[in-house]
């Protein structure tokens, strides 16, 4: 079994967890920021993994499950939204879909 | 065992970071797919090999399988150039030194656990079955009336419309 | 599973069921009418299960759930608030075209999904109460996809939603990693053992805050309440503001009060910062405000400002103090949208200020149900506002909270301009807008709103005695 | 009924006439007016005649009546009663009053008799001999402030009768203003005896006061200080006398009644009324004297240069007074009483006699454009002359003579006396007689300029001639030692007001006498040369700088616009939208700016919003690990 | 019972004439002058029957409201509520009769509004709980807002908002005063209650003491108003509709003075005698500066505003001189102030309906043209510039007599505004109705129904200034007993407690 700190697997999670949200910040494409956002996800729920292991409970697998389920259910979603998104605005460009904002800012 | 790890938390990272930054959106996507597989060993390593496999199946199947099928579906690929003009490289620096931000803050916080114990076993499969249809169980009822939604949701959304209205007629 | 258990899962049960039938008689014939009435049927039977199981209380099924007066309280407010909504959404809804039983399905889900964020006690249930809740939000404030607005602030409200999420879970997942247990109570206990939070623990909250602050639109996790409540359906953007807003801030109370976070310097300052600066914001936001919907959403992130004090008294009778808030918020915001959403049509949604103009004159009774909505939003006496500001003034002067009272009270006046400006609006000399009739159901769902505004504020001391029974001394 | 309750309808018989004129005026025809309006005073003076008998009869026993209407105000200690007080130094007001109101009253009738105005006119008339009267009989202080306001406001309303004419107007407000100033100086004083003595009646003021006060100790000073100034302002003295020359533009008989006889005389009233307050400031008083001095110089000097005839006699008015404050200074109390008396009769003729003089020629005020009306109207003439003889206190003849050369010789002889203010008082006689006689000559004698349009009724002549025997005879109810050696009139007010204290200087009363007798003479001589034998004497001298400064009456108003008028309304325009406005205006240009500045984070953009998002938990993370 | 009545009269009527606003224009004002006339004659029947003026509390009604905060509905009456109430019924009457003509549109709902006002009004007079006074304080607002944004003039909407803000943000801080009395009320004695009554003589340290009057007095200066606070009057005054000005002038900014006398002096005794000097100074700042202004401006009804400004000045002058002779003067400059403030008000209505204009350069003359107004005028500006005989004499003679004998120097200062009084009322009288006639306006004199308001109001100001003792002998055991009241709690102060004590946890 591993013998590395659990400090180190969480900081892995946290990266994987950072790198997605890198992700989501700069991509501009909609599909991208969906994806980062599975990351995202994903990441957490092996933060329940390394927790899990760490107490040696299965809560944090069973969590994991949701997690999972969740995730499927909201790219599903995302992706029915982002097929609308396309066809009202004929782009994916996140940035390009502003039309609800305050009259006064530019 | 250790080095399993590593090497898979290398590959994790590296293909995360190629996931986000190419251009191509199949190319991402099959970057990000080979991520979760390495995350999968990952959770492998941590005594979890039911979430490793599902991992597999579930994320880098299934859900992976439905990205590559919308990005197919609208084409993206007649976008590439916008994605060149998207992809500004200057566009990096300040998400990434937020991120950076955080992520120091989360290795300092890291640093002052301190009295973590490492506890030795492992979590069988079983246990985790069982726990799911005992303790969790009104859970996984409630994830199943959330599917529900999803799947009604998924299906009202992307449903065309019978009548089409231009756009900009529907303007009031 | 014991016979207990079933029984006080009653009203879930009901709630999951409602859809499953609804589904049912969609796929054999499609009637509006119907689905509309045994909504209406389903949540009162949801409702007056409370009365039943409010002897077995209090209850709770291990590990998740928790049954007590408390969440039986929300319980309720949740299923009453739900029900008006429904009521209200009856026209609108009608109005669309294309399919819009399935609007009472996810209605539905979306209020199991509050109920269950007013019984969790375990971060499993927390999660998957706000995704049950979320899902739905998306598919209802995308409901009208024909329309450019519903859509983009579908995706948007879907985009951010996750990220919050994917925040909360990785709080969660430090919390867990912190203490070993995902149980409310539990963690309490390995908090009062273990001494001062770690830092880890702190990270942990840290970033559950984000997840929180999102779904309360808390500053600066609020720029979303705008656009997804300008772009979503009226009724849905009614839905969004009391209903989500108020399982979020019962599950908010429990964990809170829980883990005694008011007893943490650090989440103290930063609760009172996020307080001060969600009160300043949102109302400043809203002073140019033209469309009313934004407005509205302005104001309740400024609402949720003031509401988000009570965390830092930490007595019950502070608690007593947010649920009376929040009751007369409820009502408010219903009553407000409720207008927006009788005076709308399928092609015009009655958004813009201006569309207002001269409803004084033209539609008397509307406007003074809408006057008197933003009255008590601005807390003005003889409305449900006002002892609902008096009363977490009160509880935050116990406390000896000054500063955010007076930030309160300061960011209220701003507040009050913007109010003053939609009836200054309403009164000023007839515009050229029609409006649509007003069904007799809407006049007297709003009647009945509004006498209920004016009864909390004049004589308010009974339902101060129900939540005292409710939430104890 | 008591008689003493005459006396509460003294003041009560003209306001009631005040009010039928007020409420029912319009229903009125003229003549029913002035007959309401002169016979409500006409009644009021048979009243004051009646009382005077009684009073008289009385004389050694009772030396004041007093009665008690209701209760006006009580609150803390303050108990004040609408009351009033008779005793013999108010039996003299209400006489010049009542009888000297009366017949310009009469005159009224008659020189109103056109004007559309005449209700109003005779309505304000008789608001103010009732507040006149109100003032003489208050039995505390209070009270006296009210009638004492009531005359000024009458003084205002009376002085811009002629509304339409702004000048008139401005002159109104002017008088108003200035002795405003001297009455807010004056409740001081007032307010500083109340509570220091606890109660505002007059009588009893003055026990107290004599009883507490130290004699020249500050509060006594500050006090009669105080009230001095409201007499000032009243009675245009210097400093503040400017307002009665430009208080002209009134109907001649409101000059003759409010700025010569009475109203103007009401300073004098309250020094004489409040004396032992002022004994007890020796220096306050002597101030009274200085002041008394100077402006009856300087009212001298410009009555000599001025053109207007109206204007003249109210600078004589001034100087008159200046008269009387000097009496009052040197503490010759009665004589100060007395000439106000013998002042009221030939001022009031004058003015009446000036009144029909401009009223003829069509509203012609300059004296150079009128000229030998003496054959033209006759009577106006003769009794024009016999005031203005009264005035220059031409000798023997006329009352005028023996109420001045009384002050004159007190001015030295009394313990406070000195030689300069003798000086002073003889050389403004000598200018009196200089500026009186310089209208006699331009207006009456010398070539006709303007020719009369009609003819003075008798109704107008009859008030002349009464007030011109009056003229004469009044002053033989006090005559000096050196002459007769009759004193009724300043037995009667040394009933109330102390006697005069003579230093030891020897019987020189009669070479004193002799000297003004000449001095008036040779100003009417000299008047007579240069006005009239050699007017190319006088016409150099009207165009010299000089005679300009006295013209403008030594440049006081142009000082008070530069020093006072001119700052108040430079601070009233700079400042005219009230600059805590800009309190408002920043602070909702705050919120707008916050408000353009945060909605620039509301730009619809998905990506800002995660940035705020990410910005956000940056913050609160750092903070929370790292504060 | 008959406070009750009182109050619920007018709010019956109120939504009477609302309703009756619909089937006829008439009605309304014929509603409300019933139910107003109603208050009236059964106050007025009430005192009658009394035997005697001298207690303090004629009638005392007490009943629970929101028990668990210790709020109750309290209201008492005493010689000081008593005038203000027959003050309030009294213009509440003659505003409806001045707007008998001027509101054309929505007349209903205009009385509603008013109605709604005055039992705000008389709702503030009465209240004994500190909790229910600024229930009714704040209830006088919105329809005070309404009357101004829906009825006012050009730039209504404006006003309307700067009189909202400001009383409201000022109210709110009273409210956070209210709120500090009860808990340190509540911990010192362990009984939470919102009662005037008992919370008189509340032992408090210093610096709390202050700190909660500070609260108090921020809403009744504002309301008063007081000069670095007054912005929103002028606007407020000049931009209402008649009736709107009036009840402006003459009862609301009452309201605030009868704060400072009922709950600022005797709530607060040791602080409020240390704040007397900045008070009176304020008082002072106030005559002076208010009367500049008014001397300045052009539009009537603003210059009538800031002679209020300045008379207002008066007010705060006596209330901080702590002496019964300048608590007279108060109360009866709250009441002359009314009325000829009030009539002045009514004077700018009636000339801005008839030339449609409020700017005085376009005046002058008027008096050939209407006597009797330039009559009323006249008595009026005489009353604003203190003429004795007419009420604010006396009001201004007690409060400066008062003031002297706290300060001197500051009465004196305070006098100098007697000649700018006079300065401005003089203005007034000569730009509208003498001089020479600018323009060719032909109109009539005042009607019937004018005359007879402006007569009353004549008759009550003459009154009031040679009968002042009506009005005083009422109000004097009430004053007195604030003053008792005052004086005692102020003696025995053994002050250790400080406002940092205000946070606590049980």
């Amino acid at each position: 079994m591993l013998t590395i700190p659990i400090e180190t697997q969480i900081l892995f999670a946290g990266i994987l967890f950072f790198l997605g949200l890198i992700g989501l910040l700069v991509r501009r494409n909609m599909i991208f920021m969906l994806m980062s956002i599975e990351i995202m996800l994903n990441s957490a729920g092996l933060v329940f993994i390394i927790a899990g292991n760490h107490w040696k409970q299965p809560d944090g697998q069973v969590m994991f499950i949701f997690i999972l389920t969740v995730a499927a259910v909201e790219v599903a979603i995302g992706l029915a939204l982002i097929l609308q998104v396309y066809h009202h605005y004929k782009t994916l460009d996140a940035d390009a879909v502003n039309k609800l904002r305050d009259q006064n800012s530019k | 065992m250790d080095v399993f790890f590593y090497i898979a938390v290398a590959i994790a990272i590296f293909s995360t970071i190629m996931a986000i930054s190419r251009r191509n959106a199949i190319h991402a996507l099959l970057y990000l797919i080979l991520s979760l597989l390495a995350v999968s060993v990952v959770f492998y390593l941590l005594s979890a090999p039911f979430i490793a496999a599902l991992e597999v199946i579930i994320y880098a199947g299934a859900i992976m399988v439905l990205f590559i099928f919308v990005v197919m579906m609208l084409n993206i690929g007649l976008e590439k150039s916008m994605e060149k003009k998207w992809l500004n490289p200057r566009m990096w620096i300040i998400p990434s030194l937020l991120a950076g931000i955080l992520l120091v803050v989360l290795f300092l916080a890291l640093s002052n656990v301190g009295s973590l114990t490492e506890n030795k076993g492992d979590i069988l499969p079983k246990q985790v079955g069982i726990s799911l249809f005992s303790t969790y169980l009104l859970g996984v009822e409630i994830a199943g009336i959330l599917l529900m939604a999803g799947v009604i949701g998924a299906y009202h959304l992307s449903s065309q419309n019978k009548k089409v209205t231009h756009r900009f007629l529907e303007k009031k | 599973m014991t016979e207990t258990d079933f029984l006080c899962l009653t009203p879930f049960l009901i709630l999951a069921l409602a859809p499953i039938v609804i589904m049912l008689v969609i796929s054999i014939f499609r009637n509006y009418e119907i689905v509309f009435g045994f909504s209406l049927l389903s949540l009162i039977l949801a409702f007056a299960a409370l009365f039943f199981i409010a002897p077995a209380i209090p209850h709770s099924i291990q590990p998740l759930f928790i049954i007590d007066m408390y969440s039986l309280f929300f319980l309720g407010i949740i299923f009453i608030s739900a029900f008006i909504v429904a009521l209200l959404s009856y026209n609108y809804i009608k109005r669309l075209e294309g399919v819009r039983e399935e609007y009472y399905i996810i209605l539905f889900t979306s209020t199991l999904g509050a109920a269950l964020l007013a019984v969790a006690n375990h971060f499993v249930l927390f999660f998957l109460g706000i995704e049950t809740l979320s899902i739905s939000l998306y598919i209802l404030i995308a409901f009208q996809r024909t329309k450019d607005n519903s859509i983009e602030a579908g995706i948007k409200y879907l985009i951010l939603a996750s990220v919050s999420t994917a925040f909360l879970l990785f709080g969660m997942g430090l919390i867990y990693t912190a203490f070993g247990s995902m149980m409310f109570s539990e963690i309490a206990t390995a908090i009062s053992l273990q001494g001062p939070l770690t830092s880890l623990a702190i990270t942990g909250f840290g970033m559950m805050l984000v997840g929180i602050g999102f779904k309360l639109a808390l500053v600066p996790f609020h720029a979303w309440t705008p656009d997804v409540y300008q772009g979503a359906p009226a009724p849905v953007s009614a839905y969004i503001a009391t209903v989500s807003k108020g399982a979020v801030m019962a599950v908010l109370i429990r964990f809170f009060f829980n883990i005694k976070g008011f007893d943490d310097h650090y989440l103290f300052i930063i609760i009172s910062a996020i307080a001060i600066l969600s009160m300043f914001i949102g109302n400043i936001l809203a002073i140019r405000q033209q469309n009313i919907k934004r407005l509205l959403a302005y104001s309740s992130i400024a609402n949720m400002g003031y509401l988000i004090i009570i965390l830092l008294t930490g007595t019950n009778k502070g608690i007593q103090a947010s649920l009376f808030y929040l009751i007369s918020y409820f009502i408010t915001t219903i009553s407000a949208f409720g207008v927006i959403t009788l005076l709308s049509n399928a092609k015009n949604e009655a958004e813009m200020i201006s569309d207002y103009k001269g409803l004084f004159w033209k539609r008397p009774f509307v406007a003074i149900v809408f006057t008197l909505a933003l009255l008590s939003l601005a807390g003005i006496p003889i409305t449900a506002g006002f002892i609902g500001k008096f009363y977490v003034i009160f509880e935050g002067m116990k406390a000896g909270l000054m500063l955010l009272v007076f930030a309160m009270i300061i960011s209220s006046v701003i507040g009050l301009y913007y109010y003053l400006r939609v009836i200054t609006t309403m009164f000023s000399p007839a515009g050229e807008t029609t409006l649509p009739q007003i069904t007799f159901m809407g006049k007297f769902t709003l009647a009945a709103i509004t006498i209920s505004i004016l009864i909390l504020g004049i004589y308010p001391g009974w339902l101060i005695d129900i939540i005292t029974r409710f939430v104890g001394l | 009924m008591e008689k003493s309750t005459f006396i509460a309808l003294l003041p009560a018989i003209p306001l009631f006439s005040f009010l039928v004129l007020a409420l029912f005026g319009n229903k009125l025809s003229r003549k029913a007016t002035g007959f309401i309006g002169a016979g409500s005073i006409g009644i009021v003076a048979l009243l004051t005649l009646i009382i005077a008998t009684e009073f008289f009869h009385s004389l050694p026993q009772i030396k004041t009546y007093t009665v008690v209407v209701w209760e006006w105000i009580n609150a803390g200690n303050l108990k004040v009663n609408i009351s009033f007080s008779l005793d013999s130094l108010s039996l003299v007001f209400c006489f010049v009053i009542t009888f000297v109101g009366f017949l310009i009253h009469l005159y009224s009738i008659a020189f109103m008799a056109k004007d559309e105005g005449i209700k109003r006119f005779f309505a304000y008339m008789n608001l103010f001999v009732a507040s006149m009267l109100i003032l003489v009989l208050a039995d505390n202080i209070l009270l006296l402030y009210l009638g004492w306001e009531g005359v000024g406001l009458c003084s205002y309303l009376l002085i811009g009768f002629w509304y339409k004419e702004p000048a008139n107007g401005y002159a109104a407000r002017k008088a108003f203003i200035i002795t405003r100033i001297g009455d807010t100086a004056m409740i001081i004083g007032i307010f500083i005896l109340f509570i220091t003595f606890g109660t505002v009646n007059i009588h009893e003021l003055m026990q107290l006061a004599s009883a507490k006060w130290a004699s020249g100790s500050s509060i006594a000073v500050i006090t009669a200080a105080l009230l001095l100034c409201g007499a000032l302002g009243k009675s245009a003295q210097l400093p503040l006398q400017t307002w009665l020359p430009d208080a002209m533009a009134g109907p001649s008989p409101v000059s003759a009644l409010i700025h010569a006889a009475t109203m103007v005389t009401a300073g004098v009233y309250l020094i004489a009324r409040t004396n032992m307050l002022f004994s007890l400031a020796p220096v306050v008083q002597f101030a009274i004297a200085i002041i008394g001095a100077l402006t009856l110089l300087i009212a001298g000097f410009s009555a000599l240069a001025q053109h207007d005839l109206k204007r003249i006699l109210a600078y004589s008015t001034i100087s008159q007074i200046g008269y009387m404050f000097l009496a009052l200074g040197v503490g010759a109390w009665s004589a100060a009483i007395f000439h106000f008396m013998i002042h009221a009769f030939f001022k009031a003729l004058l003015f009446l006699g000036a009144g029909v003089v401009i009223l003829v020629l069509d509203e012609e005020h300059d004296i150079f454009k009128m000229g030998g009306l003496r054959k033209k109207m006759p009577v106006v003439f003769w009794t024009f002359l016999i005031g203005s003889a009264s005035l220059s206190a031409l000798p023997l003849i006329t009352a005028g003579f023996y109420s001045k050369d009384q002050i004159l010789w007190f001015a030295y002889s009394s313990e406070s006396g000195s030689l300069w203010l003798w000086i002073a008082g003889i050389v403004g006689a000598f200018l009196t007689a200089l500026y009186s006689f310089r209208m006699i000559f331009i207006v009456f004698f010398g070539e006709s300029k303007t020719l009369p349009s009609f003819n003075a009724g008798k109704l107008m002549t009859v008030p002349l001639v009464i007030l011109a025997v009056l003229s004469l005879i009044g002053g033989f109810v006090e005559l000096p030692e050196s002459f007769g050696n009759f004193h009724p009139f300043s037995k009667l007010i040394e009933n109330v007001l102390p006697v005069v204290l003579i230093k030891d200087i020897g019987n020189l009363e009669i070479l004193f006498q002799l000297l003004s007798a000449v001095i008036a003479l040779t100003g009417v001589y000299l008047a007579y040369i240069i006005y009239f034998k050699k007017p190319s004497l006088s016409a150099s001298f009207n165009h010299s700088h000089l005679n300009r400064f006295f013209e403008k009456g030594w440049g006081f108003d142009k000082l008070y616009d530069t020093l006072i008028v001119v700052p108040v309304v430079w601070l009233s325009e700079i400042d005219k939208n009230d600059f805590f406005d800009w309190m408002n205006i920043g602070l909702s240009k705050l919120a707008l700016l916050l408000n353009s500045l945060f909605s620039i984070t509301q730009n619809g953009k998905l990506r800002w919003y995660l940035m705020s998002f990410v910005i956000g938990i940056a913050f609160i993370l750092t903070f929370m690990l790292y504060k | 019972m008959i406070l009750f009545y009182l109050i619920a009269i007018l709010l019956g009527g109120a939504f009477l004439s609302w309703m009756a606003g619909r089937l006829s224009a008439a009605l309304p004002r014929i509603i409300s002058l019933v139910a107003l006339t109603a208050d009236l004659i059964l106050i007025v029947a009430f005192v009658l029957q009394l035997d005697t003026l001298n207690n303090k509390w004629l009638v005392d009604l007490n009943a629970d409201w929101i028990p668990k905060f210790g709020i109750s509905f309290h209201l008492a009456l005493d010689g000081l509520s008593l005038l203000m109430l027959i003050l309030t019924f009294f213009l509440g009457i003659i505003s409806i009769i001045i707007s008998w003509k001027e509101i054309k549109v929505r007349v209903g709902f205009f009385h509603f509004n008013l109605l709604l006002i005055l039992a705000g009004i008389i709702g503030v007079f009465l209240s004994l709980d500190l909790f229910l006074f600024y229930f009714f304080w704040e209830l006088m607002l919105v329809p005070m807002y309404f009357l101004i944004g829906i009825w006012g003039h050009e730039k209504r909407i404006a006003a309307s908002f700067k009189f909202f803000l400001y009383t409201q943000a000022s109210g709110l801080l009273m409210f956070i005063a209210i709120l500090a009395l009860y808990f340190v009320h509540g911990r010192s004695t362990g009984v939470y209650t919102f009662d005037y009554m008992q919370l008189l003589g509340t032992q408090m340290g210093y610096t709390t003491e202050l700190l909660i009057m500070l609260g108090f007095l921020a809403a009744f200066l504002v309301k008063l108003p007081v000069v670095p606070l007054h912005n929103w009057l002028p606007d407020a005054h000049s931009e209402a509709p008649t009736a709107g000005s009036l009840i402006l002038a003459a009862l609301l900014l009452k309201t605030g003075a009868y704060g400072l006398l009922r709950f600022v002096v005797p709530l607060f005794p040791s602080a409020s005698v240390s704040f007397a000097p900045i008070g009176m100074l304020l008082g002072v700042v106030g005559i002076l500066y208010g009367a500049k202004l008014a001397f300045a401006q052009t539009d009537l009804k603003r210059l009538v505003a800031y002679t209020s400004v300045s008379h207002m000045g008066f007010v705060i002058l006596g209330v901080f001189s702590f002496n019964e002779i300048a608590y007279q003067g108060v109360v009866m400059q709250m009441i002359a102030h009314a009325i000829s403030t009030g009539a002045l008000f009514i004077l700018a209505g009636q000339l801005y309906e008839r030339t449609h204009t409020r700017d005085l350069n376009k005046m002058g003359g008027l008096w050939e043209t209407a006597p009797v107004m330039g009559a009323v005028g006249l008595i009026f500006a005489m009353a604003s510039l203190g003429l004795p005989g007419l009420g604010n004499f006396i009001a201004e003679l007690l409060i400066l007599l008062g003031a002297f004998k706290a300060n001197v120097f500051m009465s004196c200062l305070a006098s100098v505004g007697l000649i700018a009084a006079t300065i401005y009322s003089l203005r007034i009288v000569q730009k509208i109705f003498l001089g020479k006639k600018i323009t060719d306006w032909k109109f009539n004199d005042l009607t019937i129904r004018e005359k007879i308001v402006s007569a009353s109001l004549v008759i009550i100001i003459v009154w009031l200034g040679i009968f002042p003792r009506t009005v005083l002998n009422t109000a004097k055991p009430a004053l007195q007993k604030t003053l008792e009241v005052q004086k005692e709690n102020n003696n025995d102060n053994n002050k250790t407690e400080s406002i940092l004590d205000l946070r606590f946890k049980n």
